[in-house]
This record gives structure tokens, sequence and C-alpha cells, in this order.
């Protein structure tokens, strides 16, 4: 194709000439497995960003208390401890899960799985368990704005949890019965990838919801 | 309620500012219109005299000027801009030749309450103000967001429940300006015009103390129902029973106004989760 | 049973949304009747409804978008003309429904007409102009195209079943809470705005992989045309911006379904903060709108000039830091809400220097022409209409953005008449040109010209009669949204406003005369070259209407302005004789994915806003159960065979050469 | 399109995929992740609830430990590279902390500024006791 560039008089009109021509080579359309984990990554992106309006809005309304409790004087510190070990267990669980499905071994692939479900069901019971205490104590998201930021931006990363795992569950169903094929593969990779994101996220949740907001 | 016909400093002075504006920007917008209508007559694919050149696409001086017209247009607009806005800044004081008069303003649906606490007075949809003096406002509402503008006197500035917001008007000649809300604030919202009275200095003494003789008076009880969602097309005056009315309103001791009154089942609201049918 | 709703949700009192509403059902169940009868729905369903090619879906979300344009336009004109009626007197629509006209009219326009066709000209030529044989992900494509057509059907039955909302196209709380706004309109709003959201996010990241991830060999970054630079950056400002809305309509949700208090005026609610985000969504979707139209234009001068852009690398330069900058400039929008004057002055120059790139933009344009070879076809003389239009409208932008000046102009008629002019003058010109560039690209014929001429003229007009009036009574203090009003000194403007609006009206009526004209003469306006405008991009280089693949051996870039070099290169070698050597092709089944999972989002959304859950329940397990068993299909490909693909290229080949050979006879 | 990455893409990566390494080498690449970050997590609670440290920097070091864990999870558990291979995956990344930057930190300062410029009703009514 040189005499292509050669016969056509300008062939950048935009005076690039004299940059070596290896600088601009393009190989054409990138493999399903890169499109759809780059595909992933943006739609994660943007899931980050509507967390981050959570959080601006946690942050401006965190002392909007109308008269009622304080963060400090409702955190349980102990249960988010073990909330965020049990969430860390699984984010690992789910790595040794995405390896296992590289290397297309389907009883560690399925331990795995199941090891971060219940990782992950235990982390939304102590959730669930948390917020039944605060409505019981009159602090439930219609008290205050504070509360009302506080349940929605924590019950919004719990709602991804349980999303996560009704994914999971599919995924584990889709691997039985139809075993590792490329799509699958594919998703697998997606899977792991949102669940990180997730783990990424209840790190900013109790940094600045638990930790920040236990200080009175 | 012609802004170009400003009659206080602060509109004067943003009537300058909006004229300058224009002007600076039509200094450029002119010749690249021409320019526009001038290249597409010339060079239509009809004209033989018109040199093709299919390659010409890059020139770098050209480039430095395109880009640094805007820019430098952009950057005299941002100084005025930048001084413009600190010098026009709702909240800024400002002298004139009288005493300074505080009027609090609470945005009703669908009404203007306009209160005089040095005064122990209150009006409804009618502002009267001395010729002059420098007119201390605070601003918030009672229901909904409004937003509070009397073109001729320039600056509007939202109203909203639990928030104060600060405006410094002057008034310079005597006559009746009109106001209104420039916020949506529902069905009524059309009605929220206003009158605002200039009134020579030595008239406004008189008017306060002919207001102060009405026998209405304004307390928490008739503040309430004036919260009442409706249109008021006559004006009325009020006595202040206790000057910080107002504060109770901004810090919402009185409660926002109730909005619609429920007509039919099928609009129950549903508050609380408990609620949920 | 039901929840809300009851039959005296259906206003039979009200004559007017009757009788619109009585029309329009006719005649969509007309439609329904002749497909069904003329035996043409399998054939829909085969080959539109689910379909998962990039160009049918294209073409899906264009028509979508004009339909709803006929009934934003509608609402325009009965604003209009309510606002030339009422003086002194209320006119001929209570404010209770000119109230939900104005704010159906601004939720349609922007996310019902302008969206879908930005969206769907992306959709169309993107992949064509890459070089490429679809979209990055083809069934979630179809999946976001029906899920925007669930929002726009979701605000029609709001015509008929309950209430639009009335509170302006951004709900601002406290009014659209649930103590000011009791009623089931302001739901539908949230509904439909969420439901669409999800379609154009989904979009949005289709795109923007697209864009970086499925490039033909050789097309690097800085060989892309300019309209897919302007994708990549409306794109990116889509997965940025759009879910900024949605945590926000969110967060009213959950205020007005459960009493949460983010906006309301009990318990600490904050509404500033519901202003913040939603023009944090805001004004990143203004240039969503408009810079796919800044690369409609960017095509359409340098094809119609006859020569390449003028200062390409300039163009996504300026391209890219307006994608950046117009996340920072937010604030401008609330200027009057009593910021500091420093948060104003900055946020007033931020806003300011977004109009240096801008007008980097139309210089490059203005050099683009200048030695060219122009002709004036109906895509051009939306073009030159756009710049000077757009001009002006940047200016009043600017003037805007002064905060003192803003503070005598800020929700004035100046205001709308200003964004009307970067919407219309930018975003609807920009669409328009598109649809009669690309066109015979899509269908194979090409638009009468004489009708696209005579519609381009009624609407430029049209424009300029009526919204130069609405600056000038905006100069006389006139807010926006007025149902009555009272001062004489506005009413001349008015009148002459109303006016305007029934030129753009006679401009429409010349664009449908156009599209039925053209179909009925398809055969004299067919283009058999697949290069009806003498393109420079890729799309040219593949039939019209192109192929299920678009493309039978992928393209090999070497240069800019990529389908032009092959030209040149063709003349002066005469055209490749040697036969290339085709391959089997892999393309993707058609799904009816999509189309369930709006049905089932059709009756989410519903049942939400008239609170019938066990009917949520019901459309939520039928989506997620139509997402499992779209992943459990085994096959989602099918192939097109080598001598397949051979005899439809050849075919084309042979089409192509015999035109072109006749053309230089 | 196939799923074999060819030799031309190897100057590519899907996000989360690991460029090399052996089973054994990546479940340790997990195993270092997590121990990272069970630390992180523990000194973040330590600090939280002790006295040791002096009192006003603690949300400083909370946030900077936060940080830090984040970019645990990025580059062990999402196996994100400053290589050529990931420069698609990064940029988009920064684009997307770009704008999560502008919202967050946007929103605080405007909403201080109109706060401050309000007089929150709090402050008016400790102005009245």
């Amino acid at each position: 194709m040189a005499d292509t560039t050669l016969a056509y008089a300008h062939p950048d009109p935009h005076r690039l000439r004299g940059i070596p021509h290896a600088a601009v080579v393009h190989e054409g359309p990138a493999p399903k497995r890169i499109v759809t984990g780059f595909g992933f990554w943006i739609f994660l992106l943007s899931d980050i960003v509507m967390f981050s309006c959570f959080f601006a809005t946690y942050a401006v309304l965190v002392d909007q208390t109308a008269g009622g409790p304080k963060g400090s004087e409702l955190f349980d510190l102990r249960r988010v401890a073990v909330e965020t070990v049990l969430l860390l267990l699984s984010s690992f669980t789910c790595g040794l899960a995405n390896i296992a499905a590289d290397i297309r071994n389907k009883l560690w692939f399925q331990v795995g799985m199941a090891a971060t479900c219940v990782l992950g069901l235990a982390f939304l019971y102590l959730e669930a368990r948390e917020f039944a205490d605060l409505v019981a104590r009159g602090a439930g998201p219609t008290r205050s704005a504070f509360l009302t930021a506080f349940f929605s931006l924590v019950g919004c990363h719990g709602l991804h949890v349980s999303a996560g795992i009704l994914w999971l569950l599919t995924m584990m169903a889709q691997v039985f019965a139809k075993g590792f094929r490329a799509d699958i593969g594919r998703r697998i990779m997606c899977f792991a990838l949102f669940w990180h994101a997730l783990d990424i996220i209840w790190v900013a949740v109790f940094s600045v919801v638990y930790l920040l907001g236990s200080k009175p | 309620m012609n802004i170009l016909d400003p009659q206080g400093p602060i509109a004067a002075a943003q009537k300058t500012i909006l004229i300058d504006s224009i002007g600076i920007m039509l200094a450029i917008v002119l010749p690249t219109i021409a320019a526009i209508f001038a290249f597409a007559f010339w060079f239509r694919e009809s004209n033989p005299r018109a040199t093709y050149q299919p390659h010409w696409a890059y020139s770098g001086r050209l480039e430095l000027v395109v880009w640094s017209i805007p820019t430098l247009t952009i950057i005299l607009l941002g100084g005025v801009a930048w001084i413009g806005s600190h010098q026009l800044d709702p909240a800024r004081p400002i002298d004139g030749t009288g005493a300074p008069v505080r009027i609090q303003v609470v945005s009703l649906d669908w009404k203007w309450l306009f209160i005089y606490p040095d005064q122990r007075i209150a009006t409804v949809n009618t502002l009267t103000v001395p010729v002059g003096s420098p007119l201390d406002l605070e601003l918030t509402s009672g229901s909904v967001m409004n937003a509070f503008f009397i073109p001729q006197l320039g600056s509007m500035i939202y109203t909203m429940n639990g928030m104060m917001t600060r405006l410094k008007l002057r008034a310079d000649n005597p006559g009746t300006l009109q106001g209104l809300s420039s916020h949506f604030s529902g069905d009524g919202f059309p009605n929220m015009m206003f009158d605002v009275q200039v009134v020579p200095q030595l008239e406004f003494p008189d008017w306060v103390a002919r207001t102060a003789q009405t026998d209405r008076v304004l307390n928490a009880e008739s503040y309430g129902k004036l919260a009442q969602q409706s249109v008021e097309t006559a004006t009325s005056t009020y006595r202040l029973e206790d000057p910080r009315l107002f504060h109770a309103i901004v810090t919402q001791q009185i409660p926002a106004g109730p909005g619609p009154k429920l007509t039919s089942e099928s609009v129950q609201p549903h508050i609380g989760d408990h609620d949920v049918r | 049973m039901f929840g809300k709703l009851s039959w005296s949700a259906i206003p039979i009192d009200q004559p007017i949304p009757m009788i619109a509403s009585g029309v329009v059902a006719l005649v969509i169940l007309g439609v329904l009747a002749w497909v069904v009868l003329a035996g043409h729905l399998p054939y829909l369903w085969r080959e539109w409804i689910t379909s998962v090619d990039h160009k049918r879906i294209g073409v899906m979300y264009t028509l979508l978008a004009m339909v709803m344009l006929l009934r934003g336009f509608s609402d325009a004109l009965m604003m209009r003309s309510q606002q030339a009626v009422a003086f002194q007197s209320q006119g001929y629509l209570p404010p209770e429904h000119y109230n939900q006209i104005f704010s159906a009219h601004g939720t349609i326009m922007i996310f019902f007409v302008a969206m879908p066709f930005v969206i769907g000209l992306m959709n169309l030529v993107v992949p064509l102009q890459l070089g490429v044989r679809d979209v990055a992900f083809p069934t979630l494509n179809s999946v976001g195209f029906w899920l925007t057509a669930t929002g726009a059907l979701l605000v029609n039955i709001s015509l008929v079943v309950g209430e639009f909302a009335r509170t302006g196209w951004l709900p601002y709380p406290p009014l659209s809470e649930l103590t000011y706004s009791p009623g089931v309109g302001v739901d539908y709003y949230l509904w439909a705005l969420q439901i669409s959201g999800v379609g154009t996010l989904v979009a949005g990241i289709n795109l923007v992989t697209t864009v970086l991830k499925l490039r033909t060999r050789g097309m690097t970054y800085l060989r892309m045309p300019m309209f897919c630079w302007t994708t990549l950056a409306s794109n990116l400002l889509i997965v940025a911006a759009f879910p900024i809305l949605t945590a926000t309509l969110a967060m009213l949700i959950l205020d007005r379904y459960f009493g949460f208090h983010f906006f309301t005026n009990e318990a600490g609610g904050n509404v500033m903060m519901f202003m913040n985000l939603i023009w944090a969504w805001g004004h990143p979707e203004v240039y969503i709108l408009v810079l796919p139209a800044f690369g409609i234009f960017s095509e359409v001068v340098s094809t119609f000039s006859g020569k390449p852009l003028f200062g390409y690398r300039s163009m996504v330069l300026a391209t890219m830091a307006i994608c950046v900058i117009s996340f920072m400039v937010w604030l401008h929008h609330f200027f009057t809400m009593g910021a500091g004057p420093t948060v104003n002055a900055i946020f007033g120059i931020a806003s300011m220097i977004i109009a240096v790139p801008t007008g980097v933009k139309i210089y490059n344009w203005l050099f683009t022409m200048y030695g060219g070879r122009i002709r004036f076809d109906t895509p051009m003389l939306w073009a030159i209409g756009f710049m000077v239009t757009f001009i002006l409208g940047g200016l009043t932008g600017v003037l805007v953005a002064v905060p003192p000046a803003d503070f005598l102009l800020h929700n004035s008629l100046f205001l709308v008449a200003h964004f009307h002019n970067v919407i219309i003058g930018g975003v609807l010109f920009g669409a328009f040109a598109g649809y009669a560039y690309w066109f015979p690209k899509a269908f194979g014929f090409r638009l009468h010209e004489g009708l696209g001429k005579a519609a381009f003229w009624c609407w430029l007009i049209g424009f300029y009669v009526a919204f130069m009036p609405l600056y000038a009574v905006g100069f006389l203090g006139m807010t926006r949204r007025m149902q009555h009003y009272d001062v004489p000194e506005w009413r001349p403007w008015l009148l002459i406003a109303a006016a305007g609006a029934v030129i753009i009206l006679i401009g429409i009526v010349f664009q449908i005369m156009q599209l039925v004209v053209s179909i009925r003469h398809r055969e004299e306006l067919r283009d058999r070259t697949g290069d009806p405008w003498d393109g420079r991009s890729l799309e040219w280089a593949t039939a019209s209407p192109p192929p299920v693949f678009n493309f039978a051996i992928p393209p090999d870039v070497t240069g800019e302005d990529a389908y032009w070099s092959l030209k040149v290169h063709a003349k002066q070698q005469s055209l490749g004789k040697r036969e290339p050597d085709y391959k089997d092709i892999e393309m993707p089944r058609n799904s009816p994915t999509g189309f369930v999972c709006a049905f089932f989002a059709t009756i989410m959304g519903f049942a939400l806003i008239w609170h019938i859950w066990w009917m949520v329940a019901a459309g939520a397990i039928g989506a997620f159960t139509t997402f499992v068993a779209f992943a459990w299909r085994d096959h989602d490909e099918y192939v097109i065979s080598a001598n397949e693909v051979a005899r439809i290229d050849r075919a084309n080949v042979e089409e192509r050469r015999a035109m072109t050979s006749l053309a230089e006879a | 399109m196939s799923d074999q990455i060819s030799e031309q893409h190897r100057i590519d990566l899907a996000p989360g995929d690991e460029g090399e390494g052996g089973v054994g080498l990546r479940v340790l690449g997990y195993v270092t992740g997590l121990g990272l970050a069970l630390l992180l997590t523990a000194t973040s609670f330590f600090i939280a609830g002790t006295d040791l440290v002096w009192q006003p920097s603690i949300p400083v070091a909370i946030i900077v430990l936060a940080i830090a864990q984040m970019g645990v999870h990025l580059v062990f558990f999402l196996h994100l590279t400053t290589g050529p291979d990931n420069t698609n995956n990064v940029m988009a990344l920064a684009f997307g902390m770009l704008i999560v930057f502008l919202v967050i930190g946007g929103s605080l300062w405007i909403m201080a500024n109109l706060n401050q410029n309000m007089v929150p009703m709090d402050q008016i009514m400790q102005m009245q006791r």
C-alpha cells in the first residue's frame, strides 16, 4: 500500500509528515474479551459517579440531624469491622473463582463463587440487622436529612451487593449448565470487576460514613 | 419593567455591563458573520473566478489567530465578570441619601409578604420604599422556591424555605414600579406581581403612620391564613405583632405552607413507608 | 388492586387532551391495523423490532425523535398561542393544563427529540465511519433504544391517564415534593426519565467502547473523522453525567415514595442540593447534544466545500476541551441563588472559557469554506444557517454567563430565547443537516431537494421571527412560564413570536411532505453510487443502503479523509481490478431482548407511578427472566458465507463502477 | 471478532485481566492484596478509636488510608498497571476520577458557600438564644 501514500499528493493535509509511519499504526478492532471488559469498565466508572452523588449529598446533609441522633450515637464500629472483613474476604474468594474460571476448573470455580456468595449474604445480613436496629430505635430514614442520606448511601451499596449476589447465582448456574463458554467467561470477568468495585466503594463508605462519623 | 430603563444604581450598573458585553462581543461576532456570508458567496461552485485549493487545510499562523481572538475576548469579558460580580454582589452594602430601610420579604403561595420590622408594619403584594434610601432586604420563602425581582431596580434573587438570602437595592426616582416572581412556583405563579411605590423621603413616615393604623394584625395565626394557597388580587396592609415573625419563618419554627388542599381520594399523599398500600 | 389508579384519572372533562389523545390513538390503531392486515407484522418483527443492526436501530431512534418532535412542537404551538391571547385574561388554557404543557414540552424536546436524534445519527454513522461491522454491544444497543422508547411512551400515556408534571422540565423541589405536587404528574416524569436514562447510559457506554476499541485497521485516533471525535466526547459526557441524573432523580423518588428528606422543607432537607446536582448533569447534557451536531457540521462543511476540514487537530483539541470544561461550569444555572461573588465569578469565567474552543470551531468551519468549491445542497444550507444562528446564541450565552448581567436576565424570556437559539440553531439544525446528509446512505435514495430547501428557509425565518421577540420581551422583564399577564408592552412581541411558531409549523409541514414525496419518487432519487455527495469518509465507501455487514472487506486506512484518498488513488490507478479475497462474516443474531425488556419496563414504570405494587414485582421478575434467558442462548451469532458476501459485494461494485464511468463520460 | 487474543493485540488488555503469570503467582497476588487491605483497614479502625494521635489529624489520616486501600484494590484485585496494555483502562479511570472529584469537590464547595451566605438556620437560632 506504500504507493498509495505516494500517489496521493496530500496524504496528511495537516502537516503530520515527518512523524514515522510506525507511530501511527492501528491494528483494527479489538477482540471481544477486551471490548466487553472495557465496556463494563466504563459502566463501573459511571456507577462510581452515581455513588459520588450520594457521597456528596451525605457530606452536605451530615449535620442536618433535625434534633435527631447523630452518627456517633448510632454507629457500632465493631459490626462495621466485621462487615468489612467479610467483604474483603469475599473479594479474595471472588478472585480465586476468577482464576479457576481462567484455568477452566469447574469445581474450584463453584467453591470460590459459593464462598463469595455466603460471605456476601453474611454482609447483607449484618447490614439488614443494623438498619432494623436503627429503625427500631426511631432513627429510620424519615427521621432527619442526615439519616435519609445515610440510609440511601449505605443502602445503595447494599442494593448493589444484593444485585451482585443475584448475578453471582446466575453465573454459577450458567457454568453448571453450559460450562466455560467464551461468552460466559466474559461475564465472569465482568462479575469479578463488579464485585471488586463494590469493595472499593465500601472502603469509601466505612471511612467516610462510619469512621469519620463516629467522632462526636 | 424595562431593564434597559433602570431606576436605581444596581440596575443601572448591570445594564451598563450588559450593553458593554454585547458591544465587546459584537466587535468580533459581526465580522465573523460577514466573513461567513462572504466566503460562502465567493467560493460558491459556480464562481469561476474563485481559486479552488482542495488541499489547503492547515495554517499555523491562522490557527494561532483563531485561538487568540476568542481567548482575548473572553479574558476581557472575564475581567468584567470578575469585577462585576464583586461590585454588584447582591449582598454588598450600598449607600444612599436617606436612612436605610430594612424589609423582610416572604414569598408565599401565591403572593408576596413584605415585613417592615422596624416600622412594625407589613404589606401584601405592594412594596413602599423611600427614594434614595438603601434598601436592606432579607428574603425567604414560606413554601416553595420563588425569585424576587424588580426589573428596574436590578438583581433578582431566589427565596427558599429555611434559608435567608440578602439583597441591597436603591430606588432613585419616585414613581410606581412593578415587581414579579421570576421563578415558577405553581398554578398561581403569574399572579405574583406586585407594585413598588417609590415615595419621597418625607412621605415615607406618613405612609408608615397611615399603615400602622390598620386594624389587621399580622401574627402567627394570620400568617397561617396567608400561607394557604390563594391568589390575592387586592393589596392589604397589617400591623406587625412580633418583629421576630420573619425569624420564626426562616428558622422553620412556623412550618412551611401546606400546599394544595387534597380534593379527591386519588391524590392522597403517601408520607412514610408505613402508608404504602 | 390498582393502587391510586381509578377511572377518575382519565380527564374526560378536558376536551383538548382528550381530543388530541383520541386522534393519536386512532392513528396508532390505524397504523397497527394496517400493519397486521397487510401482513407486515412478521417483517417488522424480524427486520426492525428485534434487529440488532446499528443502522436499523439508528433509524428507529431518529424516527422516534421525529414523531416526538411533532408532539413537542404541538405543545410549543399551544404555549405560543396561549401567551398571544392571555393578555389580561386567562386565555384558553387553565394554569394546571398550561403548566403541564411547558413541562412536557421541555422534557420531550430534550429527552425524546434531541437525545434520540443525535444518538440515532451516531448509531447509524459511527460504525460506518470507523469501518467496522457493528457497535460494540449490538443487543444492548437494541435494549437502549427500546428503553428510550419506553420513556417516551410513559410521557405520552400521561396525556390520557392521570397528568404530567406541572413543575417545569426540571422538577425543582420543594414544588415537586409530595406536599406541593401530590398528583402523579411528577411520578410520570421521574419514571419516564429514569427508564430512558438507563437506555441513554447504555447507548453511551456502547458508543464510547465502539470508538475506543473498534476501529478498522489503520484508523488511528488522529485519522478518525471529526464526527467520531465528537461522538466520543459526547458519549464520554453521557457516561459521566447521566449517573448524576439517575442519582438525583432517585433521591427525589425516595422523598416522594418513602418520605425521605433529601430536598424537603422539613427535617433538614436541602433544596439547593437538588439544583446543584441536577445542573451538574444538566450542563454537560447541553454539550452531549451539541457536540455531535458540531461533528455533523464538520463533515458537512468539509464535504460540500470539497476540502479537508481546516485545522483538524485544533478541532480535536477544542472538542476534548469542551468535553472536560463543560463539567466545571454548572453553577451558572443558579447565579441568583445567593452564592458569594467569588464563586459566581469563577463559574462565570469558566463558562465563558467554553466559548473559546467553540469560537475556534466556528473559525475552522469558516476557513474550511475558504478556497473551497461550495455546493449549496440542503445539508450545507443548514450548516450555514447554523453558523450564523449559533454565533448569536453563543453571544447571548456568554452574556448570561456574566453574573451581573444574569441577575437581570435569569429565568426571563431572554434566557428562553438563548437556549432555544443554541438548541434549535445548534442541535436541531445539526440533526436536520445530518438527516438530509445521511438519508441516502440509510435508505439508498436522496431526499427531495426543493422541499428540503423550503423547509430550511421556513425553519430559519420562523426561528428568527419566533425567538428574536423573546429576546426583546426578556429585556422588558417578562419571566418564563407565565400562563397569563397584564403588561401591555409585552403583548406585541408575543404576537410576533406566535407568528414565528406558525412559520416553523409550515417548515415542519414541508419536511413531512419532503419525506412523503421522496418515498414516492424514490426510483428517480435512487443513489446507486453509494456516494451521492462526493464524500470523504468511509461511510461513503460502501453501498447505499449498506449491506448488513457494512463492508465486505474491512477497509485499510492509510491517512485522513480515508475514502477521499481511496478515490484519488482509484482515479490515478484506474479502479482496482483484482477481486478481493472474501471471507465468511460472523454477525450478531437478532434478539427480542430489547423489546421484551422495554415491555416489562413499561409495565413496571406504569405500576410504580400508580403504586400498583404487585405489578411492579411482576415487571421486575419479567425483566430479570429476560436477561437470564438471553444469557442462556447458545448461539448469538450467525455466519454469512463468503459466497454470499461475494455475491452482494460484486453487485455493489458493478453498480458503482457503472455509475462512476457514466459520470466521467 | 474472536476470543483469541492475536499476536497484534498484545498491546491491549481487558480491565481486570493479568498479562502473565501462573496460577500460583496469581493466587499470591490476591493473598498479598488481601493482606495489605486487611492491614490498612485495621489501621483505619485503630486510628479512628485511639487517643494516641493528634485528634484533628484523624480525618486526614483516615482519608489517606482509604485512598491507599483503594489503590491496593485497584492494583492487586483489578490488576491495573501503568503498562501500555492498560493505557485505555487507566485513562478511563482517570476521567472517572476527575468527574468524581469535580462532582464531590464542586458540590461541597458550592454548598458550603451557599450555606455561609444563607446564614443557616441553626446559626440564627444560636443568635436568638
